[in-house]
């Protein structure tokens, strides 16, 4: 009964959102002067920045980035604060492989590949798809890794806290110095470089390494804290 | 000017990442650095809210590009006037948990205030943002930490609460983005001023689908009737000063969105009276089930959606009058409802079970406590002298200048039913015999003084309230000039 | 006008200074709670003039206070009787606990009720009568008694009247756009009609509750009874009567100015009429003193009421005159009650019996008030009950004289248990070391006796200023003419005048009252029940043979048919449904998290359906 | 490109990440698992970020990154690049929001011993 | 034409794992399809010019939602179930 009154429910939701959608359009321009055009003009003449997304992610719409990276930074606080540690079971953490010598001989091989991957990543998100998130994620899947194959592989906490610490003050820093340069907060104040080169683009590699750096360590504090849980009661 | 906008979000997340840092070179940072940005914050708003009542609203840019392309921060008299509230009521509740929280260890203490910093800080960024997506993202800041506060008691319960609030902050998020998207195909901005500049040309029918799935989706967080069921969950389970927050801080925010759209963003016109449909259902539906509950908190949480259905309604009416009506009333419950929060939870301290019966006699033992949450029950049900008379009349001034006689009359019913509970509780801590088992905790000083000031601020407005009407006269005046806002922030130039 | 201004901040700091002054020294909260009400007291009498009014403004609400004769003659009232009623409570209060919540509730009750009588705009008004209410509530509760259920029905009813005067009043505001009183008074011949028939109505509901008119009146028995009773001659003779003032005013410069008003005026007058039998039926019942007097107050408000609300000239006269005699009466009725309750611990008929030689002064008292409270010549009752008969009869209300009659009649029951059941009859040991009151108690009854009897001898010191705030109400000058208003004082016959009659009946009531009080004071003499006999039976010792116990049954039992539909049990029960559908409409509230997330799919897609109707 | 083979892609794409955003939100609103419910509700948001995306798409646009290929070619459309930012943000906020999510599972799971969502409604009316 | 084909089918796919996902009594399988989800979604994204978006949704749908999906059943329950099995053994 209930079922069905759900489906009729969502039937109904989805027939005024199909509607919308549909009438709106896929592929086609819906609207006339958006703000879109400037962004694509500006990176490249401006901001010498070939990947306009991460333009828009790291410059026009930098605050949002910031408040990003917050909600992950808050998301692991509140994960510990959620998952808090009862004093008997400290360090004990569930491997989900067994460990197989081929999946930790593996492992341990594919580690400073990933983190290299991952740095490159980040590295050239002006430049190339990807970018801070992709990376740090990336390198965050590769203590994954290693965490999950080796059950007494640690990542230090507190080191993961002052990596993602001075990471969000880099990047908080770097908007506040665009300010205190006679700007507004998160504005270039470095020369913008060439196109297509790996220095160009102002403070936007800066910042995107950065939150680089910052979601590699608030990840891994995710998993970190969630692998250490010991669910059975 | 001292000053931007843009400092009370930077340097609260600026403070958030050093806390972790802080924390390892001397572990009582953690509760003294969130209490310094506050109060740097609060002298900050009042600089600009005075700089602005004088000279009109700052429009600040971020990252250097004009409105539309860059996101852009408004601080005028009507964001300035709730900002400033906020932070205000952040640094009353932080003062009040400053030793709350002594006994619960390094790790809790440090994420605790962390979440309750960078709670205030998303509720002050959705006001001040003029940039829909921004205002998502403040919503999430606002949302997660509200998730991590609600569950920070080790309790089952408040997991519970937790999860019920997460998984319809999720549904409002999906709303939200959805929302956010129509309107963004149909425009191609972002921009508050811009989509309200260029709403006209957009077919009515995205309009209004827009517009409802905005309403629903900011209607989780503010409480709106079918949509709060996370709400009295939240408030009972959450620590009492993070009640309070919740009650003064992150609703007023997500009402403040909903006006903004309403007001600003879209112009259908259909939307205030629907205001006043969902205000009243609000007000009805938890004023009811307020008079019936047998939990302390959850009973207060009740009585402050009810609030904000009020709210609602006032704002519903559409005119300058209903506007300062709600503002005046926003204040008043952000003072009033706060209060009572922190002394009801020092009420119900060392209880297991919270239940409003175990308030009994409560004023042998806490009588400064008692006094205060007396004051404030008097105060929120509209007795004069207190604040909150004057708000209510200004709503019931506001409603009969706008003809909406029925209105008035179920207001006034529902200030009956109020005026129940609230005397109810009132009477047992004063006049009952203490229980067998209750143990009541003194208040540590800190709270006593922030309560203090809560109560102080009470009569203060209650005997005198011009000290505060000014300044929601010009903030409802503020609100009420859509073209106003729009040429403020358009007419920035890069 | 500054005097408006220190009059109401000595009154405010007195009641703080009162409450903190109890933490350091109990005289000095005893000097402090009589100066800072008879202090005010004095100023408002030396430095207030008519017709000077102090303007200011709050919130942006222009606010007026200013007095005229016809608020002066209830500020005469409250004043008068909170200054003696203090003094009483000084008594009163002596070693009993939260005297400086007490005192506190008092002086704020004293200031609110001065200010609803010196505000000349809505919003004052209502914000004193609001503080009256709390205070007044605060009150109710002191003894902790049963506070859940006669105190929240005390301020449910209050704030149902407040709310609906509060509704008048915004809906004035929303077509005068002032509070001025005046204004309104302006406004309202050009209101549409609905407005000028539902406007008087809700300020009536909100005087009428405070007045305890039936079937508004189920709050009052409890909550005077409940309430200190140094504080409920002060509720019970002044609180009321802001009732009273406040309907007086609406009568007469609104629903005057109506074609309708006529039933409104009928309506009023019945049901005041109606308040009055059926509260002196429910007096007669009780065997409680306070709840006694309690329901005596209603029926006294009764008779008020139903002089007011015929609205001739006459019947405002008696009207406000009993207004000014209940004040007294009740006041002292229940100052003695509170003696009695301070000295022996209890209330009740059935327990004491024989205090007339134990407390002579408040036998004496008691007396006197209930002789004016029965209406019984030459005290002030009685010329206020004439005044009112002859209105009516004037006025062609036959049946309504009838009923003011049987209740007036009936009255006689309740009064004499009064006095009966507490001073006379047999004396009992366990009553044998109780004293007389201390003098605080003891003076102020005996100074409102004298004035009772002074206003019965002459009643003209009264209906001058009586007249004078009628005049400001736009009555004619009855004064002149006063003696061809009523047969009391007209000619009689040709020139015989009543006034030689009334001095001869005074005399021989001054020399028979002496004569009783010697001789009852001398001849009573210690009983035992050994000493009675009963048909040749000898009563056992704990059988209680008190005479004020049973004899009312048969009367009661004429008029049990009437009192046994209560109006309360109709409240209690539509209260009851209330709560229960509040409860069915909380579990809406599952806990499910799912059926909350249900919901705001069920609100999305109900709103997207009704898109084009809501917007 | 077809433009009638872009009309049945819009009722495609569209109704493919409407139909999935149900199917989640079906997931969350019946299903009595805890997990089951959160995994509805990432359903639901890969269904958001489809439709957010779909959005941004323009007929023959390229992605928009001014790579040494695009600025020598002839092709000089660009898809619009605003939306695939916000959903860049999206995707990481609603990460963080499923990890407290499942981190609320695990608790509720150690003090309930049960995930049935039916059995852990202490906290009602 | 490839391309069409190529869009139609992942839509399918798609739909098809979301169903699996909600229909699926073992948790283990539906977070699995979840992932293909976010695989697919990932290859729609690329699909649709939004490479960024692509590789982010690779990286943390694929991979790390995944994860902390397995940590949890790990920690939970494996399977769901209307009646019996729901509990745990160990309470």
């Amino acid at each position: 009964m209930k079922k069905v009154i759900v489906i009729l429910l969502l039937a109904a939701l989805g027939f005024y959102l199909g509607t919308t959608f549909f009438n709106i359009g896929f592929g086609d321009p819906h609207f006339a002067n958006g703000v879109k055009d400037f962004y694509l003009k500006e990176t490249v003449d401006n901001l010498h920045v070939s990947n306009t997304v991460t333009s828009i992610v790291v410059n026009f719409r930098g605050f949002d980035t910031l408040g990003e990276v917050t909600v992950l930074f808050l998301a692991v606080t509140a994960l510990g604060s959620i998952l808090y540690k009862r004093r008997h079971e400290v360090g004990t953490r569930s491997v989900l492989f067994s460990s197989s010598s081929v999946v930790t001989a593996g492992s341990k091989l594919l580690f400073p590949a990933v983190i290299l991957l991952g740095v490159y990543v980040f590295v050239h998100g002006h430049l190339s798809p990807g970018g801070g998130f992709q990376g740090g994620v990336i390198i965050a899947t590769g203590f994954l890794l290693m965490l999950l194959s080796y059950e007494n592989y640690s990542v230090s906490h507190k080191w993961l806290s002052i990596v993602e610490s001075l990471a969000g003050i880099v990047f908080a820093g770097v908007g506040l110095l665009g300010f205190i340069n006679g700007g507004t907060f998160l504005q270039n104040f470095l020369p913008t470089g060439v196109l297509n080169n790996l220095f160009s683009g102002g403070v936007i590699p800066i910042i995107y390494i950065a939150v680089g750096f910052k979601v590699a360590a608030e990840l891994t504090g995710v998993i970190y804290t969630v692998l250490h849980e010991k669910g059975v009661k | 000017m001292v000053g931007t906008p843009v400092l009370f979000v930077a340097i609260p997340l600026l403070a958030a990442f050093l806390i972790p840092l802080l924390g390892m070179i001397w572990k009582e940072l953690v509760r003294i650095v969130p209490g310094l940005v506050l109060m740097y914050l609060m002298v900050l708003s009042i600089n600009l809210l005075n700089h602005v009542l004088v000279s009109g609203p700052i429009v600040e840019v971020i990252a250097g590009w004009a409105p539309p392309f860059g996101i852009n921060l408004v601080f005028s008299a009507f964001s300035g006037f709730l900002v400033t509230l906020m932070i205000f009521l952040g640094l009353v509740v932080w003062l009040y948990s400053y030793r709350f929280k002594r006994n619960v260890g390094f790790e809790p203490a440090k994420k605790y205030f962390l979440l309750l910093m960078m709670l205030i800080t998303g509720a002050v960024g959705i006001v001040l943002t003029g940039d829909i997506f921004n205002m998502f993202v403040f919503i999430e800041i606002t949302g997660i930490s509200g998730y991590g506060l609600t569950a920070f008691y080790t309790g089952r319960d408040s997991a519970e609460a937790s999860f019920k609030y997460l998984m319809l902050g999720s549904i409002a998020s999906t709303l939200l983005l959805l929302a956010i998207m129509i309107l963004y195909s149909q425009l191609g901005t972002l921009n508050m001023a811009e989509i309200a500049s260029k709403i006209h040309t957009v077919n009515p029918t995205y309009k209004v689908i827009s517009l409802i799935l905005f309403i629903s989706a900011l209607g989780i967080e503010a409480e709106i009737f079918p949509l709060n069921g996370w709400a009295p969950d939240a408030y009972a389970e959450a620590p009492g000063p993070v009640g309070a927050a919740f009650a003064g801080i992150v609703v007023k925010a997500s009402v403040y969105a909903i006006i903004r759209y309403i007001f600003t963003i879209f112009d259908i016109s259909g939307a205030y009276s629907f205001l006043i449909i969902i205000g009243m259902m609000t007000l009805i539906i938890a004023e009811t089930a307020a008079i019936r509950q047998d939990k302390l908190k959850r009973m207060l949480a009740y009585s402050s959606i009810g609030q904000m259905g009020l709210v609602l309604v006032a704002f519903g009416f559409g005119t300058e009058e209903g506007v300062f009506a709600a503002l005046f009333l926003m204040l008043n419950h952000a003072i009033i409802k706060s209060l009572l929060f922190l002394s009801g939870s020092y009420l119900v301290y060392n209880s297991k079970d919270k239940k409003i019966v175990e308030v009994n006699g409560m004023h042998k033992f806490l009588p400064i406590t008692s006094f205060l949450f007396a004051l404030g029950a008097f105060a929120i049900v509209g007795l004069p002298p207190f604040a909150g008379f004057w708000s209510k009349l200004s709503v019931l001034t506001a409603a009969a200048d706008s003809h909406m006689l029925f209105v008035l009359a179920l207001v006034l019913i529902v200030s009956v039913i109020e005026l129940v509970y609230y005397l109810r509780v009132v009477n047992r801590i004063y006049f009952f015999k203490k229980g067998e088992n209750v143990d009541p905790k003194k208040p540590t000083f800190n709270a006593l003084l922030a309560m203090i000031v809560l109560g102080a601020l009470i009569l203060v407005i209650g005997f005198y309230p011009d000290v505060i009407t000014g300044v929601i006269h010009k903030a409802s005046a503020d609100l009420m000039d859509k073209t106003k806002y729009i040429n403020d922030v358009l007419s920035i130039k890069q | 006008m500054e005097t408006y201004s220190i009059i109401f901040a000595i009154f405010l700091g007195g009641a703080v200074l009162t409450y903190f002054a109890g933490k350091l020294n109990s005289i000095l909260q005893d000097i402090l709670f009589l100066g800072s009400v008879l202090v005010p007291t004095y100023l408002f009498f030396s430095g207030v003039s008519f017709g000077s009014a102090m303007p200011f403004s709050l919130e942006g609400i222009s606010l007026l206070w200013g007095i005229d004769h016809y608020s002066w003659l209830f500020a005469l009232i409250v004043l008068g009787l909170g200054s003696l009623a203090a003094v009483y409570a000084i008594g009163y209060m002596k070693g009993k606990e939260r005297k400086g919540y007490f005192y506190f509730n008092f002086i704020l009750s004293v200031m609110s009720m001065l200010g609803i009588v010196v505000s000349q705009d809505l919003i004052s008004f209502f914000i004193f009568w609001e503080i009256m209410t709390w205070s007044s509530y605060l009150m109710v509760i002191y003894n902790g008694k049963d506070i859940q259920r006669v105190g929240i029905k005390y301020f449910v009813f209050s704030a149902i009247g407040a709310y609906a005067m509060l509704m008048g009043i915004v809906i004035v505001h929303s077509i005068t756009h002032t509070f001025f009183i005046e204004d309104m008074i302006q406004a309202y011949g050009h209101m549409s009609l609905q407005l000028q028939i539902w406007i008087p109505i809700l300020f009536l509901i909100a005087f009428a509750v405070k007045a305890a008119m039936m079937p508004l009146h189920v709050w009052a028995p409890g909550a005077y009874s409940n309430a200190p009773m140094a504080y409920t001659s002060l509720f019970s003779g002044a609180l009321s009567k802001m009732g009273v003032y406040g309907m007086v005013l609406i009568l007469v410069t609104l629903v005057s100015r109506l074609p309708q008003g006529i039933w409104f005026r009928e309506v009023l007058a019945w049901l005041g009429g109606i308040t009055a039998a059926v509260g002196t039926l429910w007096a007669i019942k009780q065997d409680d003193a306070k709840k006694l007097l309690a329901y005596s107050s209603v029926a006294q408000l009764g008779y008020i009421i139903t002089g007011v609300a015929i609205g001739t000239e006459l019947g405002m006269l008696a009207g406000l005159f009993l207004a000014v005699m209940h004040a007294l009466f009740k006041g002292t009725l229940f100052m003695a009650v509170g003696a009695i309750e301070k000295q022996t611990g209890t209330t009740n008929f059935t327990e004491i019996t024989g205090l007339i030689r134990k407390m002579p002064w408040t036998f004496l008292a008691s007396l006197m008030s209930i002789i004016a409270l029965a209406g019984i010549p030459p005290l002030g009752g009685f010329v206020g009950k004439w005044m009112l008969y002859e209105s009516l009869i004037t006025s062609d209300h036959y049946l309504l004289v009838i009923l003011i009659f049987f209740a007036s009649t009936a009255g006689f029951l309740y009064c004499y248990k009064f006095l009966f059941g507490f001073f006379l009859g047999q004396e009992e040991k366990e009553w044998e070391h109780v004293k007389e009151a201390p003098a605080t108690m003891v003076v102020p009854m005996i100074l409102m006796s004298v004035f009772m009897f002074v206003l019965g001898t002459f009643p003209g010191i009264i209906l001058k200023p009586i007249n004078n705030g009628l005049m400001d109400l736009g009555f004619v000058d009855s004064y002149k003419h006063l003696w061809e208003t009523s047969v009391i004082f007209n000619n009689w016959g040709d020139h015989v005048i009543l006034q030689p009659i009334l001095y001869s009946i005074i005399a021989i009531f001054l020399f028979f009252l002496i004569l009783v009080v010697w001789k009852g004071y001398k001849g009573t003499r210690y009983v035992t029940t050994k000493d009675i006999s009963t048909s040749g039976e000898v009563p056992k010792e704990d059988e209680n043979l008190t005479f004020s116990v049973g004899f009312t049954q048969p009367f009661l039992r004429a008029v049990a048919p009437v009192m046994r539909r209560q109006i309360d049990k109709y409240y209690t029960e539509f209260a009851k449904g209330l709560e229960g559908l509040f409860e069915f409409m909380r579990r809406i509230y599952t806990g499910n998290a799912q059926t909350y997330a249900l919901y705001v799919v069920v609100f999305v897609v109900i709103v997207l359906l009704f898109k084009d109707v809501l917007f | 490109m077809d433009s009638s083979l872009f009309q049945l892609l819009n009722y495609g794409v569209y109704g493919t990440a409407i139909l999935v955003m149900l199917i989640g939100l079906y997931g969350a609103l019946v299903k009595k698992s805890l997990l089951k419910v959160v995994i509805g509700l990432s359903v639901m948001e890969s269904g958001l970020n489809l439709l957010i995306v779909a959005l941004g798409y323009l007929k023959g646009g390229t992605a928009p990154i001014f790579s040494e290929g695009f600025l020598n070619g002839s092709n000089k459309i660009m898809v619009d690049p605003v939306p695939q930012a916000l959903v860049l943000t999206a995707i990481v906020i609603g990460f963080g929001v499923t990890a407290v999510a499942l981190s609320l599972v695990i608790r509720l799971y150690r003090h309930h011993g049960t995930l049935n969502i039916d059995e852990i409604r202490n906290l009602k009316w | 034409m490839i391309y069409f084909v190529l869009i139609a089918f992942l839509l399918l796919l798609m739909i098809a794992a979301a169903v699996y996902s909600i229909r699926q009594k073992d948790l283990l399988y539906a977070t699995l399809a979840t992932g293909i989800i976010s695989l697919v979604l990932s290859i729609l994204f690329y699909l649709l010019q939004a490479p960024d978006v692509a590789l982010t949704e690779a990286a943390i749908g694929v991979a790390l939602t995944t994860i902390i999906f397995l940590i949890t059943i790990r920690n939970t329950v494996r399977y769901e179930s209307d009646e019996d099995n729901f509990k745990s053994e160990v309470k």
